[in-house]
């Protein structure tokens, strides 16, 4: 069991699975780092993207690189005016944690009753075929959906540490992220760095959508338990590092892979919340680390 | 039937409810033989619960047309449970108490043992059609089942793979949850009564999507038959892992795996795969030849979980004949007579799924029909009583 | 006679700033102490430290001769040490009396044991807090605002009610942290007054402040504290006349 | 009438669960979610005592209260150090985690819920005297928040949500209160967890989850967060309300989504119109003194 193929293979599987899951939690940290938000509409976001390319797919039957168009441009759309009319507001009125966190979680419950109605709650997979061609390299198998989740996941959290370093409007958002009011005072237009932080969120949300759906069915719900795994390696990861937020993605993707070696696998869901309740209970400064409280 | 009926209905309990007055007396349709179904109709399960009703309501309209019972109509009063507890029990509530039925038809496990004691409380008989955890059988006097619990197609589908196909160790993968939890109990236990050896047995959780550590683990084991009890949103992804990986195995499912979205989704990695029916096809029985062209002509297509909408087709006419021998010994219309009336009948013969004999220990025996996936189509395979 | 507060080698940094270098002082009864220097210069932190809000890096505190090192803030509290802060941190949403009441050093009704099991003997106490919190408003003169809301009261009575309500704590320990600032008039007369009651009452006082004839009409003593060591102590007069301290203190 | 009495019994549990969870994050600031989870604490822990011991329902409702003050210890220790968004999303962790563990004991029925859970009472008196059992639960809860609210120790409380530091620095023991607040709030969630096991029967991991903290949210914010009789409007008002919404004459595969919908947007259009919610809190009883 422990010869070095098999260790490899889910070594491979378990990055290539991870993809979205990274894609998901960079995402949420990168809201919650230039925000301060712990934006539970992402799940909304995640349902919107998937059905929008669902749609175009199945429905209008249009190629797939236009579905995928399709499916930022409708989830760019909900995603600002959320911002604009929504969040805005209650920023501009103070508002508590605590109403930050039922606006934007009734946001994702709004969405996916909205997609129940249209699309109803049969489990869907975005592409009717879910198999995706293999070969097989050394003695691993790679199939084509991994290369491309870990190829997708890649580029774009290449060109995310890009954009942050090199742009003009990267530096804005990071000087936005360390220091609303500061940044305000050095002429920054803090709004417009939320709504670049949101369409970055976007096209992140969407490219986990892409990969998840292509592989698994979604109902409207499905989204929630998802984003949950993200909120989750978040606050592991050091909340609002958005970098430390993707490793621990890929970290306990990777746990609950390698787990099944070790522990009874119907205790394998559990890891995820074992893990927080440790850090919760005897680390709580490491993870507050880099966060700065608002 | 329409649901307009129970609109009209939810709308004079909530208007009742509003102006806090009691509930309004409803003409009853004049001597009708009552009795309720809870399905969902809306929910993640909609599309199984709708087709079901469907089936019911067939019968219900056949029955009828050849001039219900001794004369009498039969009426079915239909509820949405969403395959929620919760939803379920208000649902019942409201069949026993507003719509006073003696007998109700239900399904879902976790509706069927969410409503059992209302059941059994208010002694108003629970005819379960559909739920496949063993525990069914013991939810109480007023709870049987018209459908075979899961020890029986799984337990035939354990021996067919050591018997008939020669399967001398055997994987069993299942979703941690009490579908998969029970089903693969069963299945080690009936696979190494028959002489074989479950080499593997793991669990995998409902909200996985990455299966290869315990897939790795099969391909060590090198077992020569798996068996895989899911749902039908992860068996698919389970057996396409599988294949990717090289596991040639053949595998086997139980009756979530006979549907044709399965083919869809797997192509060619579907073949071979066996599944089970609890209901005879359309080669088996004539009366199913006919339903299923029913289907055709009516709403253009195979019902979603066919073998299902067959059991459900066929509770409506256990009910009648029920009513029947009620009548006829000229007892009250009740609860507890209903059940008399089930343990009197005691063998039904029914259309759609043969003779269905009730035992005292509320389950039901029936043959189990094995198919396997040939060139992309659901063929028989076997048939095992 | 031996003091009240003894501070002995107290050291605190954060990060390269040293706020307390080895403070070493003491206050007895009935003194009161002027706690004297520039800006940053480590006051404040002090009173921190002495009340636990920061602990302290090394050293050691005592009251009445027991140590209250590895205390919590409200263990220091009930231990006798009193304080008023120097932006009031009053409680906004109360009148000026129940400000006062839930101050004493014991407050029956913050055990919800004694409230179930001894619901009388939680009023008297509250009865009681009520009585003191007045008789110390009238010695300010304040006793017709105690069922005002503080926020409606002006900026010097504000103050006052920081004091009074510091004084429901009726340790041996009482500091002060810039009473004055802001205050004028008739409410600085009293004050006054009060602080130098309090100090003949036997209580050990001491006062952070920049208002130099404040200290000089109070204090008997005081301490020049800079980059958080002390500099100097002594009679006030002798400090006030040090050129090197008033360089320091009023800049160049 | 079974359906009337069931959404009575109902109206009293939501009652005493908004109430208590608004003592914790209305009156004493605590920002948590986690209340579903010392609901469904009180609710196991009296339904495996009734089934396999068959204690008696009040003693089993107790014993179910004790259990989540208990573990509420849990969640209040190590994280009251912290507070505002860290003890939320540690709260999330806590309700998850702890349902995951009983999604995975046989003990408590896995996936598929506790059955068989025995009534205390049978017949046809079983609707209304649970009824008046939950109204009553619902009415003491009031009661009692609003004694605490309004004597020594909710005085104790507002001056803490004014201004902690000075608070503990006049002898105050912060944590001691929160603990405390923690403690009796989920107690309380506990004692309706009985009522609704010895009631329903059947209890269902599902029902235990983030979804359900939405709603207990949601009546207490549309309420008014911190008023005593807030929480009391929402939960009738959030529960009457689909029951209304079934008054549209809809298909009924619309209605469960449409009714979902339109909950959300009254949520939605209550948070920007009316964030104070229905009932603006209640002021705590004037201090009574000779001068006045």
């Amino acid at each position: 069991m422990f010869d070095p193929a098999v260790l490899a293979q889910i070594l491979w599987t378990g990055l290539a699975t991870s993809s979205y899951m990274v894609l998901f939690t960079i995402a949420f940290s990168l809201v919650l780092k230039v925000m301060k938000l712990w934006n539970f509409a992402q799940a909304g976001m995640m349902a919107i993207a998937f059905y929008a390319m669902y749609a175009a797919v199945n429905r209008f039957a249009w190629p797939t690189a236009a579905a995928v168009v399709f499916g930022l441009a409708v989830t760019l759309a909900a995603t600002l005016a959320f911002e604009i009319w929504g969040l805005r507001t209650l920023r501009a009125r103070r508002s508590s944690s605590l109403l930050f966190f039922i606006f934007t979680l009734v946001c994702s419950e709004f969405a996916a009753y909205v997609l129940t109605l249209v699309f109803g709650t049969e489990p869907v997979t975005l592409f009717p075929e879910i198999l995706s061609p293999v070969r097989v390299i050394g003695q691993i198998a790679v199939s084509d959906w991994d290369l491309l989740g870990v190829g997708v996941t890649l580029a774009l959290g290449i060109a995310l540490a890009l954009y942050l370093r090199f742009s003009r409007d990267g530096q804005f958002v990071l000087a936005v992220s360390d220091n609303a009011e500061l940044a305000e005072l050095y002429g920054i237009d803090a709004k417009r760095v939320y709504l670049v932080a949101f369409s970055i969120a976007t096209v992140f949300v969407c490219a986990g959508m892409y990969l998840y759906g292509s592989r698994t069915a979604v109902i409207p719900t499905a989204p929630l338990q998802l984003m949950l795994f993200a909120v989750i390696a978040t606050l592991l990861g050091g909340m609002g590092s958005v970098l430390g937020g993707a490793l621990a993605a890929v970290g306990l993707s990777l746990l609950q892979s390698y787990s099944v070696l070790f522990i009874p696998s119907q205790w394998q869901g559990l890891i995820l919340y074992v893990f927080l309740f440790v850090t919760i209970l005897f680390f709580p400064g490491g993870v507050r680390r880099g966060f700065k409280a608002a | 039937m329409s649901f307009k009926r129970r609109d009209v209905l939810k709308a004079a309990a909530a208007g009742a409810l509003a102006a806090g007055l009691p509930l309004p007396l409803r003409a009853q349709g004049a001597g009708n033989l009552r009795f309720g179904l809870a399905m969902p109709l809306t929910g993640s399960q909609s599309a199984y619960g709708k087709d079901q009703v469907t089936g019911a309501q067939w019968a219900v309209e056949d029955i009828n047309a050849k001039g219900g019972v001794q004369g009498r109509k039969l009426e079915m009063i239909v509820l949405d449970t969403q395959a929620d507890p919760q939803v379920g029990i208000n649902a019942v509530n409201r069949l026993i108490s507003v719509e006073k039925v003696p007998v109700f038809i239900t399904a879902w496990s976790a509706v069927v043992k969410a409503v059992a004691p209302i059941a059994n409380r208010e002694k108003v008989l629970e005819l379960s059609v559909g739920a496949s955890s063993p525990d069914v059988a013991t939810l109480g006097d007023y709870v049987y089942t018209t459908f075979p619990l899961a020890d029986v197609d799984v337990t035939a589908v354990a021996r067919y793979a050591y018997q008939k196909l020669g399967k001398k160790t055997a994987a069993v993968l299942y979703i941690n949850n009490d579908t998969g939890v029970d089903a693969a109990k069963v299945y080690r236990e009936a696979f190494e009564k028959a002489g074989g050896k479950v080499t593997v047995y793991e669990a995998y959780d409902p909200k996985a999507t990455d299966y290869s550590g315990m897939l790795l683990k099969l391909r060590a084991s090198n077992a020569e038959m798996v068996h895989i009890h899911g749902l039908i949103t992860d068996i698919p992804q389970v057996i396409a892992q599988m294949r990717q990986l090289g596991l040639k195995q053949r595998v086997s499912t139980y009756s979530a795996g006979y549907n044709p979205i399965i083919v869809k989704q797997l192509g060619a990695a579907a073949e071979g795969l066996i599944v089970t029916s609890l209901a005879p096809g359309a080669n088996d029985r004539p009366q199913v030849k006919a339903y299923i062209e029913r289907w055709r002509s009516k709403e253009g297509r195979v019902p979603n979980g066919l073998p299902y909408t067959q059991y459900l087709y066929d509770a409506p006419v256990m009910v009648a004949q029920m009513y029947d021998w009620l009548l006829k010994q000229k007892l009250a219309v009740n609860g507890e007579n209903m059940r008399k009336a089930l343990l009197g009948v005691k063998r039904f013969e029914l259309p759609m799924t043969g003779v269905t004999e009730v035992d005292a220990t509320h389950r039901v025996k029936k043959p189990v029909y094995l198919l396997t996936v040939e060139k992309g189509n659901f063929v028989p395979l076997a048939t095992v009583s | 006679m031996s003091a009240v507060l003894h501070l002995e080698g107290v050291f605190k940094h954060f990060g390269g700033i040293v706020v307390a270098d080895d403070i070493t002082l003491e206050i007895e009864r009935g003194q009161i102490l002027g706690l004297i220097g520039p800006n940053g210069a480590g006051k404040t932190s002090l009173f921190n430290i002495v009340t636990g809000v920061v602990p302290a890096d090394a050293g050691d505190i005592r009251v009445n001769g027991v140590s209250i090192a590895g205390k919590g803030i409200h263990e220091r509290a009930r231990m006798g040490i009193a304080r008023t802060w120097q932006n009031m941190r009053l409680f906004r949403t109360m009148t000026v009396l129940e400000n006062m009441v839930v101050a004493p050093r014991e407050y029956a009704g913050e055990s919800m044991v004694r409230l179930c099991f001894r619901p009388g003997a939680v009023r008297r106490a509250d009865e009681q807090a009520c009585e003191q919190a007045l008789a110390i408003l009238e010695r300010m003169q304040l006793e017709r605002l105690a069922d005002n809301a503080v926020t409606d009261l002006p900026y010097g009575q504000q103050k006052l009610v920081g004091l009074a309500r510091a004084l429901m704590n009726d340790g041996p320990c009482l500091l002060l942290d810039e009473p004055m600032a802001g205050v004028e008039g008739h409410a600085y007369e009293t004050m006054k007054a009060v602080v130098r009651q309090e100090a003949q009452a036997g209580r050990a006082v001491c006062v952070v402040e920049h208002n130099i004839s404040f200290i000089k009409d109070l204090c008997t003593s005081a301490v020049f504290m800079s980059a958080g060591r002390i500099l100097e102590r002594g009679q006030i007069a002798d400090l006030l006349a040090s050129k090197t301290l008033a360089e320091l203190y009023f800049g160049t | 009438m079974e359906y009337v009495y069931s959404i009575l019994i109902l109206v009293g549990i939501y009652v005493v669960l908004a109430s208590s969870f608004n003592l914790i994050i209305g009156t004493a600031g605590l920002v948590s979610i986690a209340h579903p989870i010392f609901f469904a604490l009180g609710a196991y822990t009296s339904g495996l005592l009734a089934i396999h011991f068959g204690l008696n329902p009040i003693a089993g409702t107790l014993a179910g209260a004790a259990v989540a003050g208990v573990f509420s210890l849990m969640i209040s220790l190590p994280s009251l150090r912290v507070s505002g968004d860290y003890l939320l999303i540690t709260s999330i962790g806590f309700q998850l985690g702890l349902l995951q563990v009983i999604k995975n004991l046989e003990l408590t029925g896995s996936q598929g819920g506790l059955s068989n859970i025995p009534t205390p009472i049978a017949g046809p008196e079983r609707g209304w005297i649970f009824s008046l059992v939950a109204l009553a639960a619902g009415a003491a809860t009031v009661l009692l928040i609003r004694w605490i609210v309004r004597g020594p120790y909710g005085r104790a409380i507002s001056a803490m949500r004014d201004d902690e530091l000075a608070f503990v620095a006049l002898g105050r023991d912060a944590t001691r209160i929160k603990i405390v607040i923690f403690a009796v709030g989920s107690a309380l969630a506990g004692i309706a967890g009985g009522i609704y096991a010895f009631y329903f029967q059947y209890l269902s991991p599902e029902q235990f989850e983030i979804l359900a903290s939405g709603t207990m949210l949601t009546m207490v914010v549309v309420g008014g967060m911190g008023s005593t009789w807030g929480p009391v409007v929402g939960a009738v008002l959030l529960l009457a309300l689909p029951q209304a919404i079934t008054f549209l004459r809809l298909p009924l595969s619309y209605m469960a989504p449409l009714q979902g919908m339109i909950f959300t947007l009254l949520v939605i259009l209550f948070l920007f119109l009316r964030p104070q919610g229905l009932v603006a809190p209640e002021a705590p009883a004037p201090l009574r003194h000779k001068k006045q």
